[in-house]
């Protein structure tokens, strides 16, 4: 079993060697605009992560995966004010403060699948916008709220990453631990509770499966590593505005998620990738965001049309073709 | 054993099964009737995917009706479906590998099982074939090794021969014919072939509008006129 | 031909000067107005000799109304392309999100359009324009003083340091006068603006302060149209709905009858700097370029820059620290499109401008009802004590 | 899903009386009957969008997340339009025509290609046309105050204390008619039968020998047509902003989770009970600030509501 | 006046499903398709449906070449589906089912729903239950009878008996012949090959994709040694 665990793969190996290669080099490719960008980019992939594992796994779609990170990113900012903790201490019960949530979230989705669920979700998206809107973030202030105008107080990062940097750093070797959370579970038990209840929900109660507790579970993942990249987030930029936490911006990540490839771990890099990489590289070559939005857009048509396994899809079918090639098989 | 009791279903206005009883002693038994007659509605009592409004489904005296639906697995009930339901991203040993995952036991006494079951149905070569790359007949096949895993009290096949030819018919009969040698199981099986029940059922239950209208061994239940005329047609049957 | 700088008529040559300046343009609304004008002037600076033959290079950056992109900006134009100032700066959510960034690198950002109370209560930024408070201050003083105002509904933004904020400073000005005041809150997405309305008219005021961007207050006015609430109350707004679009826009109706306080000299004012503007927008901008109070303030910005920059000694142009130190020294500069003098000062909140003009909407534009005045608020006292102390009054 | 039950009709009104009676009761009418009013208003644009949407998934089965968008291009060709001098009728025609070409133009080119993806992956791909069109939106017309008026706007009549204009009470109307006609279309013609058909199993539908462009060019047909008039309602009783017209859609499909996506009555009264409900809220002092929270908290609840006692099924198709 | 499959091949990534197929089917005749699982039968339908598309080969329908024109026009010209798996409008009431699938012509409805009725009196008394909550062998009714709806001159069925009782087969044996005898070309898939050869003139054994046998029906009942070798391979 555990052999099985650890056993390495191809894909595996390859996420593994990328997640090395992003650690030493990324933080040095280009300045201080990249090394903010590659930071927000990586903790949105922990988010995406999320996302992708729930509908590759369950075939459940998560249209609130945006607003989630937000509930972390705002426990991790309340406590920061609120208590003497470390970074980490924050870090974890944001993200499991988030998985809590998630679990509530999971309540209404027991009963429902497919569009009704994503829409259920949705609608969780579009309360917490309001009320990320309405109360905003915590800054520094009194109160439950812990809203304060004019300035805001310090926000303790990590004691092992204080420049952009060394957190660029931290942050990937968290999404890294995010990645292999996933894929343990993937090759355990619950990933194959989880393929059966994609198949049907009954055949896998039939067959002894506790399909409410996995759904639950599964909810809670993708809540806790929603949390986690909030929290992250709320690090890297030492206060967070309602802004990030859309709706919209739900849809999107969810949509990313699809077109990067929701099955393969390099799906979530390249949705991050295309949610914060790319209109930070459109803005950079001095695109108008006005046309960066019709850009992103047609794009994004362009994939989920194109690609029905995602652009990982294509990318990881090249791969093996090239694999066996080089190895003298057959393709 | 399994004894239904008075089990009643409605749907809305419509009686899919009017207090339906009976008691299944032999360890293949049979459940025929025409089409809407409220077989599968009957399994999917005994399954707990559909609430009946009155009766009690005991098996080896346990009532099966006070638990939940997963936990009636754990008890040692199993079924198949209508249409086989096989995991695509899973291989054949991971699809039934899943049925003993939540009950405890060492991993390795849980590997040998699954592998001796997948022996018994003849797939231990395709053990690690993804289920999208299987055949009609294999996926029927790890359906059933997975009904057989983890020491089961009652299977339930849902017409286990739909779409199979006679040859593959046959083969399937034969499987499901050794498996109480194999692991003391009782066995209830719904099909629409009438050679195959006759075979190897050596009881019948045979609806008709949510109606028991005949109960006992296969050759007097295919012989009744009733039957006859509600399921068979007219006469000749070749039993 | 506009008048720039050295006004050398000479392109600069030498090497440049990198100044930044971070905008917003994206789903919300487009504020990129004070970027453009500041962009034309240093466009104009460039072809008049630069500052002291050096010429400005102005790289802007779109913070997308997203904070990380806001981010990224200041990291751009701050960490990587080390920038000496940033100049013009118009948004909402790029100063609170960088507030703490300018004053860790020591770098001052002269910002023009600037909504939030981060542009004034912190140490390295200081804004060309007023923001919402003073401009309602403003606009609520002309209304208790000139109107009759007694009791005041804010309508402003559910947004803890713009709308709630501002509107509380009326809400305090009122009662300061033995006036009333209160505040009906909005959703910045919520399309219902009705209900903020009625909840201002249930409040039992007699004048409602729009506080709000253009598009917002124009909902309101059109929901209160069709209450027919405009002879019961009196209409008062600061100056974002001071803009030409703004007359034809509320429609007929409300001709006459809105009063709005301008945070800088109308634009009909036509002072020395006023048509300067004007002219280097026509010589230097984009043809869309708006004529807009925020695209004064960005103009304003920039000039005001380019002035410190041409008391400095060249030597240190590219020294962060020496311009720092050169715009924290700027004191008393002065413009026909400001009511007061400009400075900055090393105080650790800063609010040059608090004085305005106020106008009604008429047909085809604005008239002005009142010239440059002071407002008078609590709020002031330390600005004021300030200046005395900077010997500015 | 089957027949509605009566208790689910009861839900919104009772929902409805509850708020009232808890924010309503110690105030006097003047004051309530206002926000009462207020909220139907609002409501009845919530429905309106909402039956656009259930339409079209009835129809074809794309929940369309353009749709706001493409109202929105229609209603500021309609203002560009009326600045160059255009009659006003010709521009609301125009308003209509530019919203109905570009969900044609998405129903017939770009949705077909995706008419085998599950249906979430359509809905998703849909904001991809919105950004695109939002994005040539707001790169055409610069960010400037405007507004759009009808004729309707200075008409009015008082209800519950409130003056309700023209153009309220034909949104309202033209609301009820809508879903009057749409429910008949689809219920008694053969066409509606063919596009409920083409909704459920497209591939299936073409096997039956439905003709299926056909029928999806008349469903996106209808939808454009629909987005077109709800742009301009949207605009003139909103604001004619393109952003908040088009993500107007997320409230809208709050209402249209009201009716399960399918009854249109159900969205009308959901829709109607969300716009009352939100207005409601501003007279709680803790609620006020986050009442427009109200159409998804509604809309979460109702869905609970409906699933209640609901059984598994089989996966795959929803 | 026939349908002619020819050379008929299907392929799915570098795999051939179906090679080289060629079958006739006449008007008043049935052919029965026979083959173990997964050789290919279902596929055959699906491609002469005009689902799957074909990599080479043509179909005519009375000489007018009927590939690539899409289900739908398949349909129209007179050719109707029976796909594997009783596949019904899951969300649509019976009756909604079988008017949707009878819209294709503008005569008759009535006429139509009656004799669909009458041949599945199962189904008039389910005429406004959703046709997803039937029972599987009532959707399969439902599917025939949709197929039906049209009047089709060439019919192909998949799996016809799958699911349903003696009862109903022996019934649909004699639609089967009714129809036959109203000049309806048929095109019979059936798990029981006994039943299929007995109605059948023509018979064509699929194994691997390929055609294996193809002749007269009579003489494959007869000699089983000749049927097991098409079928097995061996
Ligand atoms: N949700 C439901 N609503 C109404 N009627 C239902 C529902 N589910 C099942 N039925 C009806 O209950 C009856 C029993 O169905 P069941 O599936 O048990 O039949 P069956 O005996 O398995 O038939 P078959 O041999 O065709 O599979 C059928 O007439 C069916 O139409
Ligand atoms: N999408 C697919 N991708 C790859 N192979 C496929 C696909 N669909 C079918 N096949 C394979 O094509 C072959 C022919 O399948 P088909 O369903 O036509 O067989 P059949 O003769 O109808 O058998 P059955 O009796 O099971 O219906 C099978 O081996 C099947 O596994
Ligand atoms: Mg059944
Ligand atoms: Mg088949």
């Amino acid at each position: 079993m555990l052999r099985d665990l650890l056993r390495p793969t191809p894909s595996g190996l390859a996420g593994l060697i990328f997640a090395a290669l992003c650690f030493l080099f990324l933080p040095s490719l280009g300045g201080s605009y990249w090394t903010s960008a590659f930071t927000s980019a990586a903790c949105f992939a922990m988010a995406a992560s999320g996302v992708a594992f729930m509908y590759a796994r369950l075939g459940m779609v998560s249209l609130t995966q945006v607003g989630l990170m937000g509930i972390g990113g705002w426990v991790t900012l309340r406590l920061n004010y609120l208590l003497p903790l470390p970074f980490e201490a924050n870090l974890i019960l944001a993200s499991l403060a988030t998985m809590v949530f998630g679990w509530l979230l999971a309540l209404p989705a027991l009963r429902m699948r497919g569009l009704y669920l994503a829409l259920v979700t949705l609608m969780a998206a579009g309360g917490l916008e309001i009320i990320f809107a309405t109360y905003q973030f915590p800054n520094g202030g009194e109160g439950f709220w812990g809203v304060k105008i004019g300035s805001f107080d310090p926000f303790r990062g990590p004691a092992l990453a204080q420049t952009p940097e060394a957190y660029l750093r931290y942050v990937i070797v968290m999404v890294t631990l995010g990645f292999l959370f996933i894929e343990a579970h993937r090759r355990m038990f619950p990933g194959r509770a989880w393929a059966l209840i994609r198949r049907s929900e009954a055949a896998a109660m039939a067959s002894g499966v506790n399909v409410t507790l996995y759904k639950t579970w599964a909810f809670g993942i993708a809540g806790l590593l929603a949390g986690g990249a909030g929290g992250l987030l709320a690090g890297s930029l030492g206060l967070l505005d309602d802004g990030t936490f859309r709706s919209s911006e739900s849809i999107m990540l969810f949509a990313l998620a699809v077109v990067g490839g929701a099955q393969y771990w390099l799906g979530a890099v390249i949705a991050a990738f295309l949610f914060r990489i790319l209109p930070a590289l459109l803005a950079d070559w001095g695109v108008d965001t006005d046309l960066a939005f019709i850009i992103f857009g047609a794009g994004l048509l362009h994939a989920i049309i194109t690609a029905p396994d995602g652009i990982a899809g294509q990318i990881m079918g090249a791969a093996r073709g090239l694999s066996a090639r080089i190895r003298g098989g057959k393709p | 054993m399994i004894e239904v009791q008075d089990v009643t279903v409605r749907f809305g206005g419509v009686v899919a099964l009017n207090a339906i009883s009976a008691r299944f002693t032999t360890p293949v038994a049979g459940i025929i009737g025409p089409n809407g007659a409220g077989k599968t509605t009957l399994m999917n009592v005994v399954s707990g995917f559909v609430s009946r409004s009155g009766g009690r489904v005991l098996m080896d005296g346990t009532d099966l009706l006070a638990l939940a639906p997963h936990r009636r697995s754990k008890a040692g009930l199993r079924r198949s479906f209508q249409k086989e339901q096989i995991a695509d991203d899973l291989t054949v040993f991971e699809n039934v590998l899943v049925q003993i995952d939540s009950i405890g036991g060492t991993w390795s006494a849980k590997r040998d099982e699954v592998r001796r079951m997948l022996a018994v149905v003849g797939l231990e070569r395709q053990a690690d074939t993804p289920g999208a790359r299987l055949s009609g007949f294999e996926r029927r096949l790890t359906d059933v090794a997975r009904c057989l895993v983890g020491a089961p009290k009652l299977i339930m096949f849902d017409e286990p021969a739909g779409g199979l030819s006679v040859a593959e018919t046959e083969r399937l009969g034969e499987l499901i014919l050794s498996i109480h040698g194999l692991t003391g199981t009782q066995t209830l099986v719904i099909d629409h072939d009438v050679e195959l029940i006759a075979r190897i059922c050596a009881e019948t239950l045979v609806l008709d509008f949510g109606r028991r209208i005949a109960f006992g061994p296969t050759a007097e239940v295919l012989a009744d006129p009733k039957v006859k005329a509600a399921y068979l047609g007219t006469a000749e049957v070749e039993a | 031909a506009p008048n720039c700088g050295m006004n050398t008529g000479q392109p600069a040559t030498g090497e440049p000067i990198v100044v930044g300046g971070i905008f917003s343009n994206g789903a919300p609304g487009d504020w990129s107005s004070s970027t453009d004008s500041a962009a034309a002037y240093f466009a104009c600076v460039n072809a008049n000799g630069g500052i002291n033959g050096r010429p400005v290079d102005y790289r802007v950056q779109d913070d997308q109304w997203n904070p990380e992109a806001a981010a990224q900006a200041a990291a751009k134009l701050v960490n990587d392309d080390k920038a000496v100032a940033l100049v013009g700066n118009g948004s909402f959510i790029e100063m609170a999100v960088n507030a703490k960034t300018y004053v860790d690198q020591g770098i001052m950002a002269m910002a023009s359009a600037c909504a939030i109370s981060e542009c004034f209560e912190t140490p390295n930024l200081v804004s060309t324009n007023q923001g919402p408070l003073p401009s309602n201050l403003g606009a609520a003083q002309y209304a208790q003083e000139e109107l009759g105002s007694k009791n005041v509904a804010c309508i402003g933004l559910n947004i803890p340091n713009n709308g709630i904020w501002s509107c509380q400073a009326v809400i305090d000005y009122m009662k300061s006068k033995g006036g009333d005041g209160s505040m009906a809150l909005l959703n910045p997405g919520a399309p219902d603006v009705n209900s903020a309305l009625l909840e201002a008219v249930a409040s039992g005021a007699d004048t409602i302060l729009m506080n709000l961007p253009a598009g917002l207050a124009l909902a309101v006015l059109k929901a209160a149209q069709e209450q027919d609430l405009r002879d019961q109350y009196v209409w008062i707004a600061p100056t974002p709905l001071y803009d030409l679009s703004v007359p034809d826009a509320v429609g007929e109706y409300w001709h006459g009858k809105i009063y709005v306080n301008a945070e800088l000299a109308p634009l009909n004012q036509n002072g020395p700097d006023a048509q300067n503007w004007v002219a280097v927008l026509e010589a230097y901008g984009k043809p869309d370029d708006p004529r807009d109070t925020f695209g004064q303030a960005g103009y304003l910005s920039a000039q005001f820059f380019t002035k410190a920059m041409l008391e400095m000694d060249p030597a240190d142009l590219s020294d962060r620290a020496k311009v720092t130190e050169a715009i924290r020294g700027i004191k008393g500069y002065t413009s026909d499109l400001m009511c007061g003098p400009y400075y900055v000062g090393d105080a650790d909140f800063h609010m040059p401008n608090h004085a305005g003009y106020m106008v009604k909407i008429v047909a085809g534009g604005f008239e002005v009802v009142r010239e440059c005045y002071e407002y008078d608020s609590p709020y002031f006292d330390k600005i004021i004590a300030l200046e005395k102390e900077m010997g500015l009054r | 899903m089957g027949r509605t039950s009566l208790l689910n009709w009861l839900f919104f009104p009772v929902l409805v009386a509850v708020v009232f009676l808890w924010l309503g009761l110690d105030k006097p009418f003047k004051i309530t009957g206002m926000f009462l009013a207020s909220g139907l208003a609002i409501g009845s644009l919530y429905a309106l969008g909402g039956i656009g949407m259930v339409v079209l998934f009835r129809a074809s089965g794309v929940l369309n997340f353009s749709a706001g968008a493409a109202g929105a291009a229609g209603a500021m060709t309609s203002w560009q339009l009326v600045e160059w001098g255009v009659p006003a009728p010709a521009a609301w025609l125009a308003c209509i025509a530019v919203a109905l070409i570009l969900t044609l133009a998405y129903g017939r080119i770009i949705a077909p290609m995706l008419a085998w993806r599950e249906t979430v992956v359509k809905a998703v791909a849909t904001l991809g046309f919105a950004l695109i069109i939002l994005g040539l939106v707001s790169w055409i017309w610069i960010d400037d105050p405007r507004s759009l008026t009808l004729p309707t706007d200075s008409a009015s009549v008082t209800l519950m204390g409130l003056k309700v204009t023209g153009t309220r009470l034909l949104a309202f109307a033209a609301t009820l008619l809508i879903a009057l006609g749409i429910w008949l279309f689809l219920g008694r013609t053969q066409v509606g039968l063919q596009m409920r058909a083409v909704a459920n199993d497209r591939d299936l539908s073409a096997l039956l020998g439905i003709p299926i462009l056909k029928v999806e060019t008349i469903a996106w047909g209808i939808a454009g047509l629909l987005a077109g008039f709800t742009g301009l309602m949207f605009a003139n009783l909103i604001r004619l902003e393109p952003v908040i017209i088009t993500f107007m859609v997320i409230p809208s499909i709050a209402a249209a989770l009201a009716g399960r996506l399918e009854n249109l009555a159900l969205v009308l009264i959901g829709g109607l009970s969300m716009g009352v409900i939100e207005s409601l809220l501003t007279l709680s002092p803790t609620l006020k600030g986050a009442r427009p929270i109200a159409p998804f908290v509604l809309a979460a609840l109702v869905l609970l509501w409906y699933q209640r006692g609901a059984r598994l099924t089989f996966g795959g198709r929803d | 006046m026939s349908v002619e499959v020819t050379g008929l091949t299907v392929t799915q990534g570098n795999r051939a499903l179906l090679s080289g197929i060629d079958l006739t089917i006449r008007p008043g005749e049935v052919t029965a398709v026979i083959g173990a699982n997964g050789a290919g039968k279902s596929e055959l339908v699906l491609a002469m449906a005009g689902v799957l598309p074909l990599s080479a080969g043509q179909i005519t329908l009375d000489g007018r070449r009927i590939d690539g024109t899409g289900p739908e026009a398949i349909r129209r010209a007179g050719m109707a589906a029976v796909p594997e798996g009783h596949r019904v409008l899951t969300a649509l009431s019976v009756d909604d089912n079988l008017r949707a699938a009878g819209s294709l012509l503008k005569d008759d409805l009535a006429g139509r729903l009656a004799q669909a009725y009458a041949i599945f009196p199962e189904l008039a008394e389910r005429k406004a239950q959703a046709a997803g909550t039937l029972s599987g062998g009532q959707q399969q009714m439902v599917a025939l009878a949709q197929a039906l709806m049209s009047r089709p001159r060439y019919l192909l069925i998949d799996e016809m008996s799958l699911g349903l009782a003696p009862l109903i087969v022996k019934r649909l044996l004699g639609v089967v012949a009714e129809l036959k005898a109203k000049g309806t070309g048929i095109l019979l898939i059936e798990q029981f090959t006994d039943l299929a050869l007995g109605i059948a003139e023509t018979a064509v054994v699929l194994r691997g994709g390929r055609l294996r046998y193809s002749g007269e029906a009579a003489r494959l009942a007869a000699d089983k040694a000749l049927l097991h070798g098409a079928y097995f391979g061996v």
